[in-house]
């Protein structure tokens, strides 16, 4: 086996999870962009958004879903449509669930300072934790295969060591247009303009007759969105979900955000692709009990270099 | 300080700021004698503040040099302009709102304390004899200002013409040389504009300080300035005392001329 | 200044005085409580496990058998009434065992004059915070989980263990359950019995985990079989394929890992298999349990675990008959842990009823001199260690049972000793 | 000075009275309380020792947080630094018993000498994770000191001959007092032995979290307090002021770090085995909680804090079901008693935990102390005309112009 393929078998793998790393990144980054807040629960509102997606998958799965027990067998058209159904039902979970935190817990210190928002989180980051250990216990659950796993590489004839299967595939299926429709949304629509107008200057914005309240709201129910999203791709594609990924995740999307530069949707992807193959490649090359040590050195490095992370500038925009 | 002259404090010689492409302050010499009250005037966006953050260190020229005291300040930091002795006051006031007015003098004084933390860790007698004599010093400053009965109270918790007075007594507690005030009566009324003035003359014959002043309102500039100088558009467009300028044509242009905000105010002011 | 100073001096003299008073006036109101209490012949046992956060699965069927023992025997022993109460190692904040939490429930028990026996740890490195505490007061602790060598075993741990645990000299701590000396070496044993000439060792980065792979590794090492490579994995990290790459790579015959289930031992697994790695999965203990089936789903078929005991499926006799009760009474198997807890408890009640007096070093001694012991886990009796002389270790494999269901099978008994 | 304001202050002379003797009985109560808990039978000795330790770590931290205004996740880092510097110089294990007993430097061995070693070691590793960090914007600085918290355990984890990894390192030096060494039993004070147990550690702790705040409240009323109080309020201000950012920052997290070294080397002696698992990310949030939920930058908010998280995650939730079962059985109704009695608060203490933040924080954003109290400002606002007229007077005498 060459190095060379070794080399670019951990790469598949990096740029895999890093996609999913952005799409909870984006989580980050709205909502730091538009109330400069770190929003420590979303990496549990994803946790819980992987469980809502199980929870639902279990009940009809009995009926109406066929699992995959052998890794190459293509899964029944209805298969889709339920896997389809249990996405909506995740993104719409989470967005509410979202909005419901930031409603209740964070609206009223909006103007408190940055430390009381930041408590208020981690209290409702708890909260959601004890949620999700009593939901599915303490020990890992199976999240079932739903995604079939073919070898795309030997699909197409060739012989190697490198494998790219269906659900890498997925995963940036999945990602890549969700994180380019927001960027439309964000870009093209009205409510999209007023929530870049709100990130700008919040008391300008509600000057000019935008409802600051709604267009925060909507920030939420976006991040919520795609960490339901998040949280059903990572089901599907790691096969297992517990009441603590949502702090492993969180902190590496987190840290996406900032390295991309925080506010930044394009930083967010950078990041989190960043993130994923170094993980990856120190995983694969040192030893992973030194990932996260790698992580957070390159981390501060960066920061210290480029104090507004990879791409975060003035002139970048800011959703 | 040799060449300059004996009296001169500040020395600026072809100070200029771009931001990109935008010139903000171009080319401008300038100087500011001893016990001097000067002023900058100019429409706004005319890079009087450009000028002001350039000579109290928060922006970096992009050539020019500023003397102090026969010395280049250039590279110098904030704080270490202020330790050369230059105090200022802001525009849109920066008080320490959390903290009460007797520590707001106290913290002006930062460059002028010795005393290390060790030293307060432990309070060495030196350090108490320190700061005791701080706090006469800087209730003897807000003496000055009359708020000394307050002393104790947030700064957060003046109204806006006592935020102004006690910035005045932060930027005197550095024991400057020169004072640089960036209008130092925006938004006051006529009784608490008139308090400012004879405080600024009041503090310049009693600390021996050169002032410098921006100033929108005319009557202050008219009353209080020895010399007044204009910018437009970065450039110096005219020098020289209050009448002078008040007659210059350049000046009445710049005024009166194109997309100029809010003349009445400057033409009520330059009419007095 | 001078008059309010001297104010606060006086009222804080009062109040000194007042508060001195009163633990004055209490301690001989309590001396009359406790001398009254004489009379009722309690004994008390305490036991400390980490009840909140990821443990509580296994550490709250360890409390129910530790109940149902003491039920059995009507909550009596010789003369005595024994009381019990389950303590928490665990803080919420931190969500697992905390060493000041357990430093501070063995003080509670040493505190607590009618504290005879201290059932625990769950964690051995609770073990190594609270023995040194607890053994000048000769408090006998029994534990059901820890399985760190060096907390008994000359030379199995570091130079100076586990002497610096016992500062009186006499050994007061003491396990029901064998090693990971034991269980280590069994591992390393059953992957030279599959044909194994090389393997990749991972473990968990914890004590327990990275200890019985260090085991394993030295164990294989003796029977000339050779390490791959070795890593140690992150147990929240959210996904083992770069890992798996890695192993695929190095192309071992078993791949051995040293940990936990909630380290996500079925994740590791799962990215293995879908990484194309074949080679036969061995574990320990820690993922000997149903959560480790609930996690690995499809994967876990075909997995080894090593086990100091006989899974729960191949109880017989006592042992089948607890199984089958504990299922009555809660609702559910119990874990792989609980049977020890239940044996431990009626190894301490026999002690106490031994010797039917209420001091702790008599207790010890009588626990220490537990000899032929007949329990649910067999015959047995505790060394000069204080360790278990059963060294019945089994092999078990995880197989898919005629309704599909997936099932820990006994596939080998061996004895390590 | 003061006395300007005292007359508007109303019943400023009877408040007083009740707050010194509620002070002075909180002290009196934390002086005895060993002898109070073995007096009533209380158990709750070892609880308070980890608190104050705690409190005192959140004492450091609230120099960097909340004097400075610098949010640190990371000082978990700052306290297994000290811990690990402390049993580096006592531990029989440490790689440094190879050398230190036959060195010139054995009297580093000494607890107390290694504590003061532990502080200074763990003042330089904030001043050397400082200086690089000072450019970074607040939330930048953030995620730094959190990925600085993630490192230093891993790394303590992964340098297994120096530090023995997650086996951790144990026996730790014990601190002494003539010939009492503390936690080992009998003790011998001046010829006579007594019993104390882990008492000693409840006064050594509690000296030190005194000491601490004693030289945190010098520190706060000096120049270098101000001027963090300036950094934080105002940056561009503060250096108009001459205050220099650079070294005011550096000494808020050589400082606020060094209180943690001695808290860990109290904290290792104490439990007389230390290992990385203790000084993980919670560790850091809890502390971080109990500077804020206080009010960050007041001490005593952060003591008041610090005591409430604490208490409740040791005594309280912990009790809370046998209350609650209690409570079902008082009231009498069967029903009522059977369905409380099944209740079990245990697995739920997360959850009323992270409520209790959410609740305090929606009710006083600024903690329950904040730092200080923004007086609505009636009495300046009665006081203004009052402030004119004597300005007015001034002009007059000055004869201005008019």
């Amino acid at each position: 086996m060459a190095g060379f393929e070794f080399l670019l078998q951990q790469l598949v793998t990096g740029i895999a999870n890093g996609m999913l790393i952005t799409l909870i990144a984006i989580g980050y980054t709205l909502v730091y962009g538009i109330i400069e807040m770190i929003n420590f629960a979303h990496g549990d509102v994803f946790m819980l958004g992987a469980f809502s997606a199980l929870t639902f998958l279990q009940l009809v799965g009995a009926q109406a879903v066929r699992r995959v027990r052998n890794v190459d067998q293509a899964p029944s058209p209805e298969t889709y449509l339920w896997l389809v159904l249990a996405m909506i039902l995740a993104m719409v979970f989470c967005a509410a669930l979202n909005v419901m935190i930031e409603r209740f817990a964070y609206r009223r210190l909006r103007r408190g300072g940055r430390m009381a928002p930041l408590i208020s989180a981690i209290g409702v980051s708890f909260m959601l934790q004890n949620v999700g250990l009593y939901w599915k216990g303490a020990s890992p659950v199976n999240f079932p295969r739903f995604i079939p796993q073919i070898d795309l590489v030997k699909e197409i004839g060739i012989d190697s060591f490198v494998r790219f299967t269906t659900k890498d595939l997925f995963v940036i299926v999945v990602t890549v247009p969700l994180v380019i429709a927001l960027t439309v949304f964000i870009q093209r629509t009205k409510l999209g303009k007023a929530m870049r107008a709100t990130a700008q200057d919040r008391d300008a914005a509600q000057l000019m007759g935008i409802d600051i309240n709604r267009t925060i709201a909507l920030t939420f129910l976006l991040g919520g969105a795609l960490a339901g999203a998040a949280g059903l791709v990572s089901g599907l594609y790691n096969n297992t979900a517990n009441f603590q990924m949502g702090f492993s995740y969180g902190l590496n999307s987190f840290t996406a955000a900032v390295l991309g530069g925080i506010g930044n949707l394009n930083g967010a992807m950078l990041g989190g692709v960043f993130i994923g193959v170094l993980a990856a490649l120190s995983d694969g090359y040192i030893d992973p009990r030194w990932t996260p040590v790698v992580i957070f050195g390159t981390l501060n490095l960066v920061l210290i270099l480029r104090p507004t992370g990879i791409l975060g500038q003035e002139s970048a925009e800011r959703a | 300080m040799t060449a300059q002259g004996a009296g001169v404090v500040l020395d600026v010689t072809g100070l200029t700021k771009q931001f990109g492409g935008l010139t903000a302050v171009d080319a401008v010499d300038f100087r500011v004698q001893e016990r001097q009250i000067c002023s900058l005037i100019g429409p706004n966006g005319a890079g009087k503040t450009t000028f002001f953050n350039m000579v109290a260190g928060q922006y970096e020229p992009t050539s020019g040099d500023v003397i102090f005291d026969g010395r280049s300040l250039r590279g110098l930091r904030p704080h270490q302009i202020t330790a050369r002795g230059i105090g200022r006051t802001f525009q849109n006031i920066r008080l320490f709102t959390n903290e009460t007015l007797l520590e707001n003098v106290l913290v002006g004084m930062h460059s002028r304390l010795r005393s290390s933390p060790v030293a307060a860790l432990l309070r060495l007698p030196s350090q108490r004899r320190e700061e005791a004599e701080a706090h006469a010093r800087a209730m003897d400053l807000l003496k000055l200002v009359r708020l000394d009965r307050f002393a104790d109270e947030s700064a957060g918790n003046l109204p806006y013409g006592m935020q102004r007075r006690l910035e005045m007594a932060r930027a005197l507690a550095s024991q400057p040389k020169l004072l640089l005030l960036d209008e130092p009566t925006a938004g006051m009324n006529p009784q608490e504009t008139l308090a400012m003035t004879t405080l600024i003359r009041k503090v310049r014959d009693d600390f021996g300080v050169a002032v410098l002043l921006i100033e929108h309102d005319m009557q202050v500039v008219m009353d209080l300035s020895e010399r007044v100088t204009v910018l437009n558009y970065g450039q110096k467009i005219a020098e020289g005392t209050p009448r002078e300028v008040q007659r210059n044509d350049q000046v009445i242009e710049a005024y009166l001329g194109r997309r100029h905000k809010r003349p009445e105010d400057e033409v009520a002011g330059a009419h007095a | 200044m001078v008059t309010t100073a001297a104010a606060t001096r006086r009222s804080f003299i009062g109040v000194a005085s007042a508060v001195a008073g009163t633990v004055a006036g209490g301690l001989p109101a309590i001396a009359q409580a406790a001398s009254a209490a004489q009379g009722v012949q309690v004994i008390k046992f305490v036991s400390s496990f980490p009840m909140t956060g990821s443990s509580y699965g296994q550490t709250s069927t360890v409390v129910n058998a530790i109940r149902m023992a003491l039920e059995e025997a009507d909550r009596k022993a010789g003369d005595f009434v024994i009381e019990y109460e389950a303590l928490d190692d665990a803080t919420a904040a931190a969500g697992k065992w905390t060493a000041d939490k357990e430093a501070e429930n063995a003080n509670k028990a040493l505190n607590d004059p009618d504290v005879m026996v201290y059932l625990g740890t769950f964690n051995s490195g609770a073990a190594k915070v609270s023995i040194p505490i607890l053994n000048p007061s000769n408090l006998v602790m029994i534990s059901p989980a820890n399985t760190y060598p060096g907390l008994t075993k000359p030379g199995k741990g570091e130079a100076n263990e586990p002497d610096i645990y016992y500062p009186n000299g006499v050994r007061n701590y003491s396990r029901v359950v064998p090693a990971d000396d034991l269980q280590g070496a069994v591992g390393a044993n059953w992957a030279k019995k599959l044909g194994a000439k090389t393997a990749y060792v991972i473990d968990d980065t914890e004590l327990y985990g990275k200890g019985i792979a260090d085991v394993f590794v030295s164990s294989a090492a003796k029977l000339g079989m050779t390490v791959a490579g070795r890593d140690g994995i992150d147990g929240k990290a959210s996904d083992y394929r770069a890992v798996a790459t890695k192993v695929r790579a190095a192309k071992p015959d078993v791949v051995y890992y040293g940990g936990i289930t909630q380290n996500n031992a079925g994740k590791l697994l799962k990215d293995l298999r879908s990484a194309g790695v074949d080679a036969p999965f061995i574990g320990p203990d820690g993922i000997f349990e149903d959560a480790f089936l609930k996690d690995a789903g499809d994967d876990a078929e075909g997995v080894y675990c090593t086990f100091g005991g006989v899974p729960v499926s191949a109880y017989t006799g006592d042992a089948k008959v607890f199984a089958e009760k504990y299922a009555k009474l809660h609702g559910g198997n119990p874990e792989a842990y609980a049977i020890y807890g239940y044996e431990m408890t009626k190894v301490a009640l026999a002690a106490i009823a031994k010797v039917n007096v209420k001091d702790r070093a008599a207790i010890r001694d009588a626990i220490f001199a537990t000899k032929d012991f007949k329990g649910i886990l067999g015959t047995w009796s505790f060394d000069a260690n204080g360790d278990t002389t059963l060294t019945t270790m089994s092999v078990n494999e995880i197989k898919r049972t005629a309704e599909g269901k997936l099932e820990f099978e006994l596939i080998e008994v061996v004895s390590a000793g | 000075m003061s006395q300007t304001l005292a007359p508007a202050l109303p019943t400023a002379s009877r408040q007083p009275n009740f707050g010194t003797l509620a002070r002075n009985l909180f002290i009196a109560v934390v002086l005895t309380y060993p002898f109070l808990d073995l007096a009533f039978g209380w158990q709750a000795l070892l609880a308070f020792i980890p608190m104050m330790l705690m409190i005192t770590l959140a004492m450091g931290l609230n120099i960097v947080v909340g004097y400075a205004g610098l949010l640190d996740l990371g000082y978990a880092a700052f306290y297994a630094i000290g811990a690990y510097a402390a049993a580096f110089f006592t531990s029989p294990v440490s790689p440094l018993n190879a050398i230190l007993p036959d060195s010139p430097f054995f009297w580093m061995q000494d607890f107390w000498v290694a504590m003061l070693l532990a502080v200074l070691v763990a003042g330089l590793a904030g001043a050397l994770l400082g200086a690089p960090t000072l450019r970074l914007r607040g939330d930048y600085l953030a995620l730094v000191t959190l990925g600085f918290g993630e490192i230093v355990p891993r790394l303590v984890k992964n340098l297994e001959p120096w530090t023995k990894g997650v086996k951790g390192m144990n026996p730790i030096g014990r601190p002494y007092l003539f010939d009492c060494t503390f936690g080992v039993d009998p003790c011998t004070i001046f010829g006579t032995q007594y019993k104390l147990g882990m008492i000693p550690y409840y006064y050594v702790t509690l000296a030190i979290g005194a000491l601490s705040i004693f030289l945190i409240i010098r520190l706060r009323n000096s120049r270098l307090g101000r001027a963090w109080a300036a950094i934080r309020d105002d940056e561009i201000a503060a250096q108009g002021m001459g205050v220099n950012p650079v070294t005011t920052k550096l000494w808020a997290f050589a400082l606020g770090a060094s209180f943690s070294g001695a808290t860990g080397a109290i904290f290792g002696a104490y439990l007389q085995t230390i290992s990385p698992d203790q000084f993980e990310y919670s560790t850091s949030v809890i502390v971080l909680c109990m500077v804020i939920l206080g009010g960050t930058g007041n001490v005593w908010g952060v003591m008041f804090g610090g005591l409430l998280i604490q208490s409740f995650d040791r005594i309280f939730a912990e009790r809370l079901t046998g209350w609650v079962h209690k409570f079902g059985a008082a009231t009498g109704v069967p029903a009522v008693a059977t369905l409380l009695s099944n209740f079990d608060l245990l697995r739920s203490r997360l959850f009323i935990f992270g409520l209790c933040l959410v609740l305090l924080m929606a009710l006083r954003p600024q903690g329950l102390l904040p730092a200080r109290k923004r007086r609505e400002s009636a009495l300046i606002d009665e006081t203004e005309e009052e402030a004119n007229a004597r300005h007015d007077a001034a002009v007059a005498q000055a004869g201005g112009p008019q």
